[in-house]
């Protein structure tokens, strides 16, 4: 029954994507009514699920469903749907926003000559990203992340007539891959080892203890990377601020909301895979990744570049959150951010479109008064997001400082505390930068005149899906009913003796213990950043440019984002182009060079000479051709023509051939 | 059910080509439609074959034996299992799509249907028969139609890359001879007691006799037939023939040679190097030498595509790419690598047969191939970007398109090899999946994104002929995608029995040595 | 014993002796035609004379198959189905080198009397070379047929190249079969005997006291042999002479005598220096410690090594299937080093093959020289499309030179490297550098097909090219059996199995 | 005195055979390397009738010799025939200048 409805939530976006890709031009308005509709009809589906699941009220709610899919031999290869909390939970989000981003993009996307195509893709992406979290095996999750990648890439790359668009969604589709296939190459392993892929089997296993060891660890980095990779981590987060070359409502629905979550998601529901030791790498890479693109954030200019980097900070949250073990923390997280930050970009998108597609801040300013609802809508997103109580950002950022804070407690190391301490100044550092862009946004006097004028608020469609997502940003954190519901899965869970119950409430107690030290200092560092944030933007005390000036060097470096993409590009792109037109050249030259010729003989009697250097690489190949060649025509030479040279020649042979046979006795 | 429907399918394009032969040489339709219609005649009959097809044998099928040559105990010996089935499906397909795609050849119309139609028969002679000797004639049947058609209707350079996959394809093929001499004179008919070229008495180690049963012998003639497979395959280092031969060839020449021939050699080595030889097969050295090339394959392909600027040559070494991704499955000896592989090797002819027509589409209106020339195409082109994107992410391995499960059977199947330890040799081979991620979507970039190249606003979109030629491939494409099932319920009884028949064999001739 | 005992022998043999006295009594008739027939327009007439006197004594040669295996004049010459298997085949290479000449204009309006008169002679001279089993009989054949070789291939006789052709052939021939003798004069006074059989029964007693001598004068005899095969190093006058002869004349030498050569070879080897193996029936071995089959395989080898790197530089078509006739002896020699049935057969069906693709090659070049009066590679371009069928009969005729699928050829050297094969790993080496030259070979074969296929003609010279019928007949009925036999070979190679029978008794 | 013995004709023939060869190689004149070969066969002859009368007990041996040289007087005919008609096409009998035939 749920299972059906979960099969048709998944099936709907699909059929509306093969309608519009093919007919969606010949439809009536391009068709956009039909996968909005659709997301409507899917949102209320999953509703409904979500009531029927959440209705048990059981933590431990679980119906697997799959059937054999390919049979080869000994090997069975079952696909299926696995529906808990968690799944509830990520379906009504990814439909929620998904909903809400086709209503805004209507009018948001209004006029664009491929607008069918545009929601075609929606739909595709909507239909993977659904897929995802309802899957039950690895094979299945590697596919439809796959599948959200190229919608990704798709929808960025969208107006592929601007090479910085064409340019950043290969690069995103590039930059996951390497992340997928460090997750691919763990599948192999899980699968080696395992001879499953369904969830359920190979947790099994590991509860057994048949998959333990090194080499369990080894597959939950290695599964990691494909998270890495999606939810942008560092360090292949330098995909997703180029990703805002798509239209902006894709960017709140793929790179703000749902698809960089996938991630997150994926470490949840695979979180019995990871050892101790892997743990410890994944909150490492999430602090990180919250600390340096926090940093970058700060001195973005571009309102869109802000967010992303904001996102990635977030994202790394949520990865250290579960890092350190705050699995519900984590997970609470990914909830509260899909809703402010989708609402922040939906805004963001609001004010690109009254602002004719300038995205720049610097040429914004004292927009709250043209722009009452973005506003209104847009400062309750930021203020979720930088942790001012009562909103549900600070609710789930807590949560994961707190689970922080609990680890550190617990294993007393300074790497937990350095985690810990990285996290909170994070969080000072979030409420500062976005207040910073909400300033310059909102308030003061416009820095662009023209543009200011022509500004006007956007239309019903696109302050709806605000409205709404404000609500459930003020009201998303409430209730205890996901941190009962969303527990942190336990071994005990999947072995196949009797279930020891509540072997998992140790570290959520010992969490307990820390949360009102680090909800003291989130509000602390939050504030903080607000009131700094203020002091040079609302009430100008202070100028940033004098900052930034006397900090010159670490004004670039941030500026320059670190200078990822110069690295990359100097090693890896560079170096695989490079060893690409190595390669080529070296097939065209050297291998092919054996087996035909161009140059002569003479060239490789010149060898030593080292003139024609060029020339005997370039024929290194040709030479077997050429040596036949050779010896063809220095045999020829032999045919003199006169008769008694030929007969000198027989007896020549014939002394040889005796000579030969004298030998032999 | 029709009766000896297997010399059906392989005659018919002999009988095609007399008739085309027969007619004059100025009724260029004639000759086109005589032709289409004997190659559409051979869908159907694959689809006998298909529908008729018994999923739950491991034994030969539609088998049809006539003594031929009654003092060298050659028969004329044809009959299908589910590796060959896969193989006379695809290429009664291919052959179809290819005729149509040759509807605008306009020179030597005659001679082109012609020596296509002998090629055909060529093909489907190959993956049918069951006699050494017999095959060995298919074999080196195609190489001459193929001669012809690269070296007439090719491209600027194509004497030198006909004479190269001449000259190539030769010297495989008589290496393959001697191994084969070798095999019939140490091999006991089981019946007669005399020698035999019966390629299923060749797999029944009990009937090895002679030198056969010396390792060292058997090491030689595995490599003799590896070198003249490896050939056709190609692997690296004797891959150089394939870049040029797909660059001058015509495009449906092109077409056929990456989705038939290729698949040829490792047909070739699923059919006789493994079951004959296995325990050469699984010799270290050789295997791990084998594994060695099949990852240089997939990497090296890989690395050299990205570095070409010719969008046929690009697809050209794709395809070495894909091949090593075949070799790397079968190598393992497990169910799932040898279903993935033989699964690749029949997806991998359809995808890269999708690239090669798209490439000719492009090619007949710009009349050039240089990937930085075009630019923008998706604007002035809606649909056959469309398809084309299609064709270049099945060919990056998209899942739910058909390449994703195949190469992600083979990369599975070598991984979990219990055999061999080939961890690190997928490990590295999955490079490959970043890699032709890389250089397709830089070539979808530069083909299709960007502002239109003002030289192309008027370049027309694809006509019907055209999508009559890709639509059907395009459909493949994701039907298999979804339901790989359509094909491996073919494959997979057979190709089991053939890894267990392979694992199981005895190596304790390795001692022997 | 006295001499009417041996006339008795003599006049008994002469019943079997039919075919060769046919051939006599159409050259008696020819000389006198052409005697009467003097200042008239002759040439149908006579050669319509060496036509039917080749086609009878083809007749009474199959009939002699029923006659079983005897030995004639005093032990001589034999009569065995080895001999007449090459018998049929020289005479099946001399009507078409007739019907060349008739078709080909190199020859019209010249004398033609002399001319079929010589080739008949030849033709006499090579059946008993076939037949021959003692050494003055060998010599005596040899002779016959060098020395009308020499005044066939300086027939032309304003032609420089094509006198230039016969002084070269005769002063290597004739050094060629001095060496030869004079290596027959070392057998003789080491086993005191000019006969075969009792050669091969004194050798197994002297052998193992003089090995090197014994071998140093099969060496000199190899050098006569060789030279009649074209064989590696006795093969210099081969190229020379081949393009400098008349066209019809180097078609027929190219098969006739080479095949003769290999008659006698394998004759002289078998019979008279090896002895039917102890282990197998089907198998011999060589006498002593005489590594004569070793020296075949270096000479076989070489031979096809050196005919397939030098004709790959070719560029007068003629000279280039010179070349290739001079490999093609090494591969035909492959099937005589290792001394069993299979290698015999393997030879001769190859020879058989060689007949058919050599002829019809040759043909062809005489097609295309009457009609563009050029036998050079770059005249031959876009003739397939002036001339299709006999581009097309030339491009069949290559590919089973080259010896591939589905044609005679392919079998021939099917064959071959079976019985290479078979013998075991000793051989293998030779195989694999015979299959290595098929490829090599495939190169200069696939330059002509190149240049007639894949290069259009040049504007001036578009026009198609009248090719007569006759000549197109002709060219069908080499391409025929060529693809027949190349699909169903069966007949042929009974054939050919039925005539691995050789003399072997004493008298 | 020294009997002559078999050995005798042996050198003999092989001093014969050397010249011979000799004036086959270096000799331009193709008359003068007719001759040579003409001492080959010569050198052969000897053999022939030393070994028959030394070794073998039946005349086979001078058999040969007289059929040798009846088949050499027919050779050198053709041979010398060939030789005129080149001389009448080149004015020269000079060996080396008859290579237009050659590669």
């Amino acid at each position: 029954m749920i299972v059906d409805y979960v099969v048709w939530i998944i099936l709907l976006p699909l059929i509306s994507f093969t309608i519009q890709i093919f007919f969606g031009k010949r439809l009536p308005r391009q068709g956009d009514w039909l996968p909005t509709s659709v997301m409507f009809v899917d949102l209320l589906l999953a509703l409904i699920v979500a009531g029927k699941v959440f209705s048990a009220y059981d933590p431990d709610f679980r119906i697997a469903r799959s059937f054999e899919w390919v049979v080869l031999g000994t090997t069975t290869i079952k696909f299926g749907l696995l529906i808990d909390n968690l799944t509830a939970v990520m379906l009504f989000i990814v439909t929620l926003v998904s909903s809400l981003v086709h209503l805004f993009s209507i009018g948001y996307m209004h006029g664009d000559p491929r607008y069918s195509r545009y929601f075609a893709y929606l739909s595709l992406f909507s239909f993977s990203m659904l897929g995802l979290v309802s899957v039950d095996n690895f094979l299945g999750i590697y596919m439809f992340w796959e599948l959200v990648g190229v919608s990704s890439f798709l929808l960025i790359g969208f107006w592929f007539e601007k090479h910085s668009a064409s340019n950043a969604a290969k690069k995103a589709f590039l930059v996951n891959r390497v992340g997928d296939v460090g997750m691919f190459i763990g599948i192999l392993l899980i699968f080696a080892i395992t001879h499953t892929f369904n969830f359920d089997e190979v947790f099994g296993k590991i509860a057994s203890g048949e998959f333990a060891g090194a080499l369990l660890t080894a597959a939950g980095i290695l599964i990691f990377c494909g998270a890495v990779g999606k939810s942008a981590q560092f360090p292949l987060h330098v995909w997703l601020p180029d990703a805002m070359e798509g239209p902006t409502p894709v960017s709140a629905l793929i790179h703000a909301a749902t698809m960089v979550a996938a991630g997150v998601y994926l470490v949840g529901r695979t979180f019995v895979l990871y050892t101790e030791t892997a743990l410890l790498i994944i909150a490492g890479i999430g602090t990180i990744t919250a600390f340096i693109a926090a940093t970058i954030a700060v001195v973005q200019m571009d309102i869109k570049k802000v967010l992303a980097y904001s996102t990635i900070s977030q994202l790394g949250y949520m990865i250290a959150a579960l890092g350190v073990g705050g699995y519900n923390a984590g997970l609470f997280h990914l909830m509260t951010h899909a809703f402010f930050k989708a609402l922040l970009f939906l805004g963001a998108g609001s004010v690109i479109h009254a602002m004719h597609h300038e995205q720049d801040m610097r040429q914004m300013g004292g927009l709250r008064h043209k722009l009452p609802i973005t506003f209104v809508t847009f400062l309750i997103a930021t203020m979720a997001i930088s942790g001012v109580p009562g909103l549900s950002g600070f609710f789930s950022k807590d949560a994961i400082l707190a689970a922080a804070l609990g680890k550190a407690m617990e294993t007393g190391t300074l790497y937990h505390y350095l985690i810990f301490a990285t996290l909170i100044f994070t969080a000072g550092l979030t409420a500062f930068y976005m207040f910073r862009a909400l300033f310059l946004t909102f308030y003061g006097t416009p820095r662009n005149q023209e543009k200011y004028d022509h500004a006007h608020e956007s239309p019903s469609t696109m302050t709806i899906p605000l409205i709404a997502l404000a609500l459930f940003t003020v009201i998303g954190g409430y209730g205890s009913w996901f941190e009962e519901l969303i527990r942190k899965p336990s071994l005990a869970m999947f072995s196949t003796g009797a279930a020891q119950e509540a072997a998992h409430a140790a570290a959520e107690g010992a969490a307990h213990g820390a949360h009102t030290i680090a909800m003291v200092l989130s509000i602390l560092f939050a504030f903080a950043g607000i009131f700094i944030a203020a002091l040079y933007y609302y009430w100008n005390k202070y100028s940033a440019e004098a900052v930034s000036e006397k900090f010159a060097a670490l004004y670039r470096f941030l500026w320059n984002k670190w200078y990822f993409d110069e690295l990359y590009q100097a090693t890896a792109v560079r170096g695989t182009l490079l060893l690409s037109r190595a390669m080529g050249w070296f097939d065209l030259k050297v291998i092919d060079g054996i087996v035909n010729g161009t140059a002569r003989m003479t060239t490789l009697l010149s060898f030593g000479s080292g003139t024609t250097d060029n020339r005997v690489v370039d024929g290194l190949v040709n030479w077997v051709a050429r040596i036949v060649g050779w010896f063809g025509a220095t045999l020829r030479e032999i045919q003199t023509g006169k008769v008694q040279a030929y007969i000198l020649m027989a007896l020549g042979a014939f002394i040889l051939l005796y000579v030969i046979q004298l030998a032999m006795v | 059910m029709i009766p000896n429907i297997l010399s059906f399918i392989v005659f018919l394009p002999v009988v095609g080509m007399f008739i085309v032969l027969l007619l004059p040489r100025e009724k260029k339709t004639a000759i086109k439609v005589v032709s289409a219609v004997f190659t559409g005649l051979q869908i159907v009959l694959a689809w006998q074959i298909y529908v008729n097809f018994d999923t739950n044998t491991t034994s030969m099928q539609f088998v049809e034996q006539v003594k031929w040559i009654e003092s060298f105990n050659i028969w004329y010996f044809v009959g299908i299992d589910g590796l060959s089935v896969s193989m006379v499906l695809l290429t009664a397909l291919l052959s179809f799509i290819a005729i149509i795609a040759s509807w605008n050849i306009d020179k030597a119309v005659k001679a082109y249907f012609a020596l296509f139609l002998l090629l055909d028969a060529g093909m489907m002679g190959v993956f049918v028969a069951l006699d050494f000797f017999l095959f060995y004639i298919f074999w080196e049947v195609m190489l001459l139609p193929m001669y012809f058609l690269i070296g007439i209707w090719g491209g600027p350079r194509r004497e030198y890359a006909a004479i190269k996959f001449f000259l190539y394809t030769l010297l495989g093929s008589v290496l393959m001879l001697l191994a084969l001499l070798v095999l019939y004179f140490n091999v006991k008919d089981p019946v007669t007691g005399g020698h035999t070229f019966n390629m299923l008495h060749m797999m029944d180690q009990a009937n090895h006799t002679g030198i056969l049963n010396q390792f060292n012998i058997r090491l030689l003639v595995y490599a003799a037939l590896f070198i003249g497979f490896a050939i056709k395959v190609p692997i690296f280092p004797f891959h150089t023939w394939l870049p040029d031969a797909h660059v001058e060839a015509p495009t449906p020449i092109s077409v056929i040679l990456a989705g038939v021939l290729l698949k040829m050699g490792t047909y070739g080595m699923l059919r006789i190097s493994f079951p004959i030889l296995p325990d050469a097969m699984k010799w270290e050295p050789f295997l791990y030498g084998f594994v060695t090339l099949a990852v240089i394959n997939i990497v090296y392909g890989s690395l050299c595509a990205m570095a070409q600027s010719d969008l046929k040559k690009l697809v050209a070494y794709s395809s070495i790419g894909h091949m090593g991704v075949v070799l790397l499955g079968m190598a393992g000896l497990t169910s799932l690598g040898m279903n993935g592989a033989v699964l690749q090797m029949f997806n991998h002819g359809i995808v890269s047969g999708m690239l090669f027509l798209l490439v000719g589409v492009i090619y007949d209106r710009a009349h050039h191939r240089e990937i930085d020339g075009f630019g923008g195409l998706a604007s002035q082109m809606p649909i056959y970007t469309g398809i084309a994107s299609l064709a270049f992410f099945a060919n990056l391995g998209l899942p739910g398109l058909n390449n994703f499960i195949s190469e992600a059977f083979s990369f599975l199947g070598a991984f979990g090899s219990e055999a061999f330890n080939l961890k690190v040799f997928t490990i590295i081979g999955t490079l490959g999946i970043i890699l032709t991620a890389g250089y397709m979507l830089w070539t979808l970039q530069r083909v299709f994104f960007g502002p239109l190249n003002p030289k192309y606003v008027n370049m027309p979109e694809v006509n019907t002929r055209e999508l009559i030629t890709l639509v059907p491939l395009g459909v493949l494409v994701i039907v298999l995608g979804v339901y790989p099932n359509l094909v491996l319920n073919l494959l997979e009884v057979s190709l089991n029995n053939l890894v267990q028949t392979v694992l199981n064999a005895p190596s304790v001739l390795l001692g022997m040595q | 014993m006295e001499f009417g005992h041996y006339l008795q022998i003599n006049l008994a043999s002469l019943p079997y002796f039919i075919p060769e006295l046919i051939l006599v009594g159409t050259l008696l008739l020819l000389i006198i035609v052409d005697l009467v027939l003097k200042d008239k327009p002759s040439a149908g007439w006579l050669s319509l004379i060496a036509l039917s006197g080749v086609i009878i004594a083809l007749i009474a040669v199959i009939g002699q198959y029923d006659l079983g295996t005897r030995s004639l004049f005093n032990g001589v010459l034999v009569l065995d189905h080895f001999s007449l298997f090459f018998k049929v085949l020289f005479l099946a290479a001399a009507a078409l080198a007739i019907l060349f000449t008739m078709a080909s204009i190199e020859l019209a309006g010249r004398p033609v009397g002399e001319y079929y008169t010589l080739l008949i002679t030849l033709v006499l001279g090579m059946f008993l070379m076939a037949a021959s089993t003692n050494l003055i009989m060998i010599y005596i054949s040899i002779e016959l047929v060098s020395i009308t070789s020499f005044v066939l291939a300086a027939y032309i006789k304003r032609a420089t190249r094509s006198s230039e052709a016969g002084l070269k052939y005769a002063i290597y021939g004739a050094f060629s079969s001095g060496l030869m003798l004079y290596g027959f004069s070392w057998l003789y006074g080491l086993t005191g005997t000019l006969d075969l059989y009792q050669l091969a029964r004194s050798l197994s007693e002297v052998a193992s006291q003089n090995p090197l001598a014994i071998f140093l004068s099969v060496l000199f005899i190899l050098a006569g042999f060789g030279y009649k095969i074209a064989a590696v190093p006795f093969h210099f006058w081969a190229p020379d002479v081949y393009e400098g002869a008349p066209t019809p004349m180097t078609a027929f030498f190219s098969v006739g005598p080479k095949a003769a050569g290999f008659a006698l070879l394998i004759r002289f080897f078998v019979s008279g220096m090896a002895q039917p193996s102890l282990v197998e029936s089907s198998m011999w071995q060589a006498i002593g410690d005489i590594h004569w089959p070793q020296l075949l395989a270096v000479i076989s080898a070489a031979t096809m090594t050196l005919g397939n790197l030098i004709a790959l530089v070719q560029n007068n078509v003629k000279r280039l299937l010179a070349y290739s006739s001079i490999a093609h002896a090494g591969y035909a020699l492959m099937g005589t080093v290792v001394l069993t049935q299979e290698g015999y057969f393997a030879t001769l069906f190859y020879l058989v093959a060689y007949y058919l693709m050599n002829m019809g090659a040759f043909l062809v070049v005489i097609v295309f020289q009457d009609l563009i009066g050029s036998e050079k590679i770059d005249d031959y371009r876009g003739l397939g499309y002036r001339a299709p069928i006999a581009a097309i009969a030339m491009g069949i005729f290559l590919f089973s030179l080259t010896g591939l699928p589905p044609t005679v050829g392919f079998i021939g050297k099917f064959y071959l490297f079976a019985a290479l094969i078979k013998a075991g790993e000793a051989y293998y080496w030779l195989a694999i550098v015979g299959v290595l030259n098929s490829v090599i070979s495939l190169y200069y074969y696939v330059k002509i097909m190149k240049y007639m296929f894949l290069d259009r003609p040049a504007e001036e010279k578009a026009g198609a090219l009248p090719v007569t019928l006759s000549m197109n007949l002709m060219l069908v009925v080499l391409m025929v059996p060529i693809i027949l036999f190349g699909l169903y070979w069966a007949p042929l190679q009974e054939f050919t199995r039925n005539s691995i029978q050789f003399f072997t008794g004493t008298f | 005195m020294m009997a002559v013995g078999l050995h005798h004709f042996l050198v003999l023939s092989a001093l014969l055979f050397v010249l011979g060869l000799l004036a086959v190689i270096t000799k331009k004149n193709a008359v003068t390397v007719l001759m040579g070969i003409e001492l080959i066969l010569n050198a052969a002859n000897i053999n022939f009738i030393a070994f028959s009368r030394y070794v073998d007990t039946d005349l086979d041996g001078q058999l040969f010799a007289l059929f040798v040289i009846i088949t050499a007087a027919a050779a050198a005919a053709v041979a010398l025939a060939i030789v005129l008609n080149i001389y009448k096409q080149m004015r020269s009998v000079n060996l080396d200048e008859a290579d237009t035939l050659a590669g």
